[in-house]
């Protein structure tokens, strides 16, 4: 019993995950017509804000300490971060200490300016284009993006921790009557995934009750006849996928003290969450979220040693074996509409 | 800085036909022409260094890469000499191999067996590459190893800790630098005995292919020989980036030591997804619950920050080792580059010496001949002491050292400390120990 | 003649003419010139471009003829593969019965999937490739190691029970691979002034496969099973109601696809024996997808120009590294040449993934039909040219004609 | 007995009575037309003929066999071709291409691996391909890309299309919806023509009285998903139920 609350926790907050990056890549989908395999991508660079943004508050100066020696033998070069300089070792290390989240402020104008580069400079010339085209050159982005960030960060991966506070895990066993150590989760990994549910609520209730989104879900519905209603609806796309691009961004944000941030692991991402999209239904965003915890739960519930031992590997690919049941069984996805990426 | 690289083909072909387009077609097989493949019979000698520049290893491979430079920059008379200086073996004069300037050719492996030999066999189809080396990984370093032992040069095999590189797979061109799995256990085990005690209950997570295999066979073979107990051992998919349902379990398990069988980026995110579950800070069975790390590698242990602090493993080498040899290459590197070098590192600047001075001593490039002054060859002064090339299986026996992650780095680079130093003895094995067991070297190849 | 049309006889002809005489047209430098780097003419990399052209030909023959996009073609390849070295191991060393198993057990597997994806259309087809695809390579990669030899890669040892020849040779190795006798890698090197030229048994092999396959698809393309995908692909629904069952012709489609990447795959295992789980990770087969758009789909030409455009990165691109730099720039005063190669730096060498992204983006803006269109543009330049100057010299353009089929 | 007869048939969805109890007897070579206001059920009872909806209740027999449970592919093998709404074409191939394709399907329909004979090597296919164009007086656009084409060609392409096919039952859903006046008589002028050189059947569901009364031999008039009433067009014009019908409908 235990175990299987465990791990459906674990599912929760993989899929949270999931769900999120889904989430961003339906909402392009869906405005925009657009598959944007460079989507991975946007999230890898959410996570690279959080690795800027403690990069920048730990610039440091170097102090000569003659007592300690380095790795050649010369006189050690003590580094002191600026910020603990100016506001005392205290309260600059707790803003160090503070980075990741801090981060997400960094993030959002970063990555709405990135999506709506992306959106103006390049993916607008596509939405005429073959989805064949649209994945090649967001294919292409992506690699591009990802060298980039190798060329600067190197391809190991980066420590991000998250704040202090938040190290450890929480005992839900002794919550619900279990023994000790029975039912831990560790602390970040819970704000994870009230992160994405605040994320994930916060982009229905802009869809769903101001004016912007009803337009925008209009769009999506039918992009013609808005047009023909004389709003401006490619304008509201740009921004739709700003606002997507945001929400991986933020995603990766969080993402990077659970997993250190490297360059590739937006492509780790991309495929999985392309199967997530589809299994949800394309274009469907209900779909996407649910068949992001869907998805993660069972691949939780995969990894346990009992379901291994009866059927060895299939946590290898219980979310491919997944995916090819729904989408036998169900033509669209579990939310998908007629008609949608058909052709 | 104005160096012109030639290929091998073109020194030579420049010095054979003068006076270009009118010569007439010589048309000739390989065989008749050389006595092995790639014979130089030009002024440079062509080493190809095979390093994944691309994928999660790039940078394990641009470091070997700066080694290689290193290397050759030492070999041909350049820089202070390194550990030239500090082998026991005196050949090598400064002026290339046998008077060869040594030229060498780079290409990417990308961690992938398929584009690694295509790499090497680019190298030696199209740039004469006479020894191909370097890698991150057993997959490749197996799969090019089998590549030169057919195309008739010498590997020297680069990162590679799976006990079948010598084991199974074991190839009389092939000689490996590195240490294995059994030795990591076999030193590892002694030292977790006296900080754990010997009633410890071990819980391995292991990378589900051929290297994790080994090394968890190894690790739980050498723990419970010493009275450990393996309660589980579960395979992780290589593809795995959230460890958190693998680990969940193992505070239920009755375990109170978790080994992790991972290398690389697999390594990185199990340690960090083990210790945010508080998993050091439990008691179990009234004990400290412990984590483990059989194979560290510095670069990669850097990517795991702060939860490395108090981790033991083991490791092949470490710029902190304060003997001779050790120091020399930590002097030369550390100029050069401005940071210390990895155990990556001074693994491929050993044997691409070690190869050279094979060829030195023997005379040759043949590769039959540098197989026979390799095998059983003894030497000291490349940092881990006095060390071994044994002859049966092409495995180098050295020093292995077992190592803690450091409570209090003073720098980026500071981050293991050694907690002892293995001698020799402790961790050989008979070349029939059974878990290396299976295949032959067969006999060297000159190819050609 | 051969059934085919003057157009696409002179079209199969230019491209039996650039296969065989490949190790001289990849090798225009001279060897020992600084530009020999970007010289492609030896053996492995020739054997690779045909190889893949194979493949990406047969993915043409499904995507640019039904618009499937298949996300799994590289199981195939990757099944392909492992059927020729158990080939070797089990039977033989002559490459022959290792190829046409190959393609059988390659013909089998994607009958079988292709079963079950070509019930759903668009993405959802591609992700039911997709999952399939995966799965085969997380298994081999894991619990099928028995069979695949996992991370390894599947590959000949110094005990096989060969029924029909020698576990090993009498020095000791293991015997290579072979056709009635001629060893696969052997070549003869031909000395030509200062160049240099490698012809390969196994590139030939290769070569003159790609030609039959290549052939081959001409004639799909051009016969009414060709164009009866062509109108499943413009328009499906209509085809239905005009009394086609589309479901047979394009599993037909699927599985002589799946066929050409089990050919592929068995003579990469052919040419060198080895199978590695990662021929059938989903990059792989993003990688014929990518040769196959980049090149042109739906054209004749197109795909194996793709192949051969990402091969030569991969292979050429990645092994240019800060010395070779220094030796092309080096007539250049010191500080300058400094400077360029430390503009040129981040996109060879380890940077070469950085360049192939950039060409891809380019290819795609700059010309949306893929290669075969620039090629197309430049032949109508040269003809528009060529016409005023009253043509002449048309002979010296070969490549104005790339026929597309449409 | 008719060519095609529709006895009982009857289809909901959800809670919506989309086809009541419907019966139709089409006369072989006759023109039968099928009118009625929007949401009248004519798009779906032209779904049950070809095999794209099943009806819940019913029987539809052609020529003797009952159609019902046939994928719409095999409807067509048995004889019943049909002309969309907006044409559908495959606007990616050339004129010439889109009529000899049925030839192949009909030819090869079930499946036929002709992957390795020429498309222009098949003699009387691609005579018979000619000979239609001809009738429809396309010959000239034979080699023009069909997507370039103009409406009222492609309308024409797409009825070459289904004779080609020398079908028995050619049923035309609205084959001059959306059209100009001009083209409208051109599409009437082609069917009368179609009429009187072959041996067809027609049947056909339309909006535009005018098309209805210059082509059809018998109207049945569909309202709420029953017939009204069956009868030549000269009765149907005047009578009552139709006017009241059609009135309430083109009113609003």
């Amino acid at each position: 019993m235990d175990a299987i609350l465990l791990q459906i926790l674990n599912g929760l907050d993989k899929g949270s995950a999931y769900a999120l990056i889904a989430l961003g890549l339906t909402l392009i989908f869906g405005t925009l017509g657009v598959v944007n395999f460079a989507h991975g991508a946007l999230f890898m660079i959410g996570s690279f804000c959080a690795v800027t943004l403690s990069k920048i508050l730990t610039l440091s100066y170097e102090v000569v300490d003659e007592t300690q020696k380095d790795f050649l033998g010369n006189p050690l070069k003590v580094k002191t971060p600026y910020v603990e300089s100016w506001f005392g070792p205290e309260a600059g290390g707790a803003i160090i200490d503070w980075a990741v989240p801090l981060a997400i402020l960094f993030a959002i104008p970063i990555m709405i300016s990135i999506g709506f580069i992306m959106e103006r400079g390049l993916i607008k010339h596509f939405y005429k284009r073959p989805h064949a085209d649209q994945i090649l050159v967001t294919f292409g982005l992506a690699i591009v993006l990802q060298e980039v960030i190798k060329y600067f960060y190197g391809a190991n991966p980066i420590p991000t921790p998250a704040p202090d506070v938040f190290r450890g895990s929480f005992d839900f066993g002794v919550l619900l009557g279990f023994d000790p150590n029975a039912i831990i989760y560790p602390y970040w990994r819970l704000v994870y995934f009230g992160f994405a549910a605040v994320i994930i609520g916060a982009v229905f209730a802009f869809l769903q009750f101001t004016t912007f989104g009803m337009v925008v879900r209009a769009g999506m519905a039918d992009r013609e006849t808005v047009g023909l209603l004389g709003i401006n609806i490619d304008k509201r796309f740009t921004i739709m996928f700003g606002i997507a691009a945001a929400v991986a961004g933020l995603a990766g944000v969080m993402y990077a003290p659970i997993n250190s941030p490297n360059y590739h692991m937006g492509m780790d991402f991309l495929v999985l969450s392309f199967v997530v999209v589809v299994v949800g239904g394309m274009g469907s965003l209900p779909g996407a979220v649910l068949a992001g915890f869907m998805l993660g739960i069972l691949e939780s519930f995969a990894s346990m040693n009992e379901v291994k031992s009866i059927i060895p590997g299939i946590d290898q690919i219980i979310i491919y074996l997944v995916a090819i049941i729904i989408l036998l069984t169900r033509p669209r996805g579990l939310m998908g509409r007629k008609g949608v990426m058909e052709d | 800085m104005s160096k012109t690289t030639l290929t091998r083909r073109g020194v030579l072909k420049t010095g054979a036909v003068a006076g270009a387009g009118v010569a007439l077609p010589t048309i000739f097989t390989a065989s008749s022409a050389a006595a092995y493949t790639n014979e130089p019979t030009g002024s440079t000698v062509t080493l190809g260094f095979n390093v994944p520049q691309t994928g999660p290893y790039a940078d394990e491979g641009a470091d070997e890469l700066r080694a290689y430079e290193l290397a050759v920059e030492h070999l041909n008379g350049g820089g202070d000499g390194g550990m030239m200086n500090t082998f026991s073996s005196k050949a090598l004069k400064g002026n290339g191999i046998m008077g060869k300037k040594v030229d060498f050719v780079t290409g990417d492996t990308q961690t992938k067996s398929d584009a690694a030999r295509a790499s090497a066999k680019s190298m030696i189809e199209k740039d004469g590459a006479v020894m191909i080396t370097g890698g991150s990984s057993s997959g490749v370093a197996i799969a090019v190893q089998g590549l030169c032992q057919e195309a008739g040069v010498i590997f020297m095999a680069g990162l590679t800790h799976s006990n079948d590189t010598t084991g199974k797979d074991k190839k009389a061109n092939g000689f490996r630098h590195f240490f294995n799995g059994y030795m990591s256990g076999a030193a590892l085990a002694p030292v977790l005995q006296k900080m754990y005690g010997s009633d410890r209950v071990a819980y391995h997570l292991t990378a589900d292919y051929t290297w994790g295999w080994t090394q968890e066979e190894s690790i739980a073979a050498a723990t419970e020989a010493l009275g450990w107990q393996t309660v589980n051992k579960v395979r992780t998919p290589l593809a795995a980036t959230d460890f958190s349902s693998y680990i969940a379990p193992v505070l239920n398990s009755g375990a109170d030591v978790l080994v992790l069988n991972h290398y690389g980026g697999n390594m990185v995110n199990s340690l960090t997804n083990a210790v945010q579950f508080g998993l050091r800070e439990k008691q179990v069975n009234g004990k400290n619950f412990e984590i483990v790390v059989p194979l560290y590698s510095r670069l990669m242990a850097r990517g795991a920050g702060e939860n490395v602090k108090g981790i033991f493993g083991s490791t092949n080498w470490h710029w902190s080792l304060t003997d001779e040899g050790s120091q020399a290459f930590v002097k030369s590197f550390g100029t050069k580059y401005g940071f210390p070098p990895s155990q990556a590192a001074h693994t491929v600047y050993c044997q691409t010496l070690l190869y050279a001075d094979a060829a030195e001593r023997a005379g040759t490039f043949n590769p039959c001949g540098i197989v026979e002054a390799l095998e059983g060859f003894e030497f000291d002064g490349l940092g881990n002491g006095k060390t071994l090339y044994r002859a049966e299986d092409h495995q180098c026996f050295k020093d292995v050292l077992v190592v803690k992650g450091k409570d209090n780095p003073t720098s980026e680079f500071d981050l293991l400390e050694v907690v002892e130093v293995t001698p020799v003895g402790q961790v050989t094995y008979a070349p029939d120990h059974p878990m290396f067991a299976g295949g032959s070297l067969g006999s060297c190849n000159p190819g050609a | 003649m051969l059934g085919l049309n003057k157009k696409d006889m002179s079209l199969l002809l230019i491209v039996g003419a650039l296969a065989l005489l490949a190790p001289f047209i990849l090798n225009p430098f001279p060897a020992d010139s600084a530009m020999a780097q970007f010289n492609a003419g030896y053996p492995d990399l020739m054997q690779r471009f045909v190889i893949f052209g194979i493949f990406a030909i047969g993915f043409n023959i499904l995507f640019g003829l039904t618009g499937y996009l298949s996300f799994g073609h590289a199981a195939f390849l990757g099944v392909g593969s492992y059927s020729a070295v158990w080939m070797f191991k089990l039977l033989s060393m002559n490459v022959v019965p290792a190829i046409l198993l190959s393609v059988i057990v390659a013909g089998l597997f994607s009958l079988v999937i292709g079963f079950v994806s070509l019930r759903r259309s668009g993405i959802y087809f591609s992700i039911l490739t997709l999952a399939f695809a995966q799965m085969s390579f997380n298994l081999a990669y894991s619990v099928l190691t028995p069979i695949t030899n996992g991370e390894t890669g599947l590959q000949l040892t110094l005990n096989d029970p060969r029924v029909l020849g020698v576990s090993q040779t009498a020095d000791g190795s293991i015997p290579v691979t072979n056709l009635f006798g001629m060893e696969m890698r052997s070549t003869f090197e031909m000395d030509l002034g200062p160049w240099l030229f490698q012809f390969n048994t196994g590139y030939y092999l290769c070569a003159i496969l790609m030609l039959l396959s290549f052939y081959l698809s001409v004639r799909i393309f051009r016969s009414p099973f060709g164009m009866m995908l062509r109108a499943v692909k413009s328009n499906q629904h209509r085809m239905n109601y005009t009394g086609l069952n589309t479901r047979p012709y394009t599993l037909a489609a699927f599985v002589i696809s799946g066929m050409y990447a089990g050919l592929a795959g068995g003579l990469l295992a052919s040419m060198d024996p080895l199978a590695g789980a990662e021929r059938m990770q989903w990059t792989a087969s993003g990688e014929v997808v990518l040769m196959t758009i980049l090149g042109g789909a739906g054209t004749l030409l197109g795909p194996i120009l793709g192949a051969g455009f990402i091969k030569y990165f991969e292979n050429i691109f990645s092994k240019i590294n800060d010395s070779v730099l220094h030796g092309w720039f080096g007539f250049m005063p010191d500080g300058l040449e400094d400077f360029i190669v430390t503009i040129v730096h981040p996109f060879v060498g380890k940077g070469w993934h950085l360049t192939l992204g950039l060409m891809f983006m380019a290819v795609v803006i700059f010309l949306p039909g893929g290669l075969i269109e620039g090629g197309q543009r430049i032949g109508k330049l040269f003809s528009r040219k060529s016409k005023k100057s009253d043509g002449g010299d048309a002979e010296h353009h070969p490549k104005q004609t790339p026929h597309v089929a449409e | 007995m008719g060519i095609l007869e529709v006895k009982g048939v009857g289809k909901r969805f959800g809670g919506l009575q989309a086809l009541g109890d419907v019966n139709l007897s089409v006369a072989e070579n006759s023109v039968h037309a099928i009118i009625g206001p929007n949401g009248a059920g004519k798009s779906t009872l032209l779904n049950c003929l070809v095999g794209k909806l099943i009806p819940d209740t019913g029987s539809v027999m052609f020529d003797g066999q009952s159609v019902l449970g046939r994928k719409p592919h095999e409807i067509n093998q048995m004889g019943i071709s049909r002309v969309f709404q907006t044409p559908e074409i495959f606007g990616d191939l050339t004129v010439m291409e889109n009529v000899m394709i049925p030839c192949f399907a009909k030819r090869d329909g079930a499946f036929e691996l002709n992957a390795f004979s020429s498309v222009f090597g098949q003699a009387d296919i691609v005579a018979r391909a000619e000979q239609i164009l001809e009738d429809v007086n396309m010959q000239d656009k034979r080699h023009m890309h069909s997507a370039s084409l103009s409406r009222g060609d492609k309308r024409r392409l797409e009825m070459a299309m289904c004779l080609v096919q020398e079908p028995k039952l050619l049923l035309l859903d609205e084959p001059t919806a959306g059209m100009a006046r001009a083209d409208t008589n051109n599409t009437i002028d082609l069917l009368k023509q179609i009429k009187q050189e072959r041996d067809i059947t027609m049947a056909i569901i339309e909006h535009d009285m005018h098309v209805v009364f210059s082509l059809a031999d018998r109207i049945t008039v569909l309202a709420q998903g029953t017939p009204l009433v069956e009868d030549t067009p000269e009765n149907i014009k005047g009578h009552p139920k139709v006017r009241e019908a059609y009135l309430g409908e083109t009113a609003h």
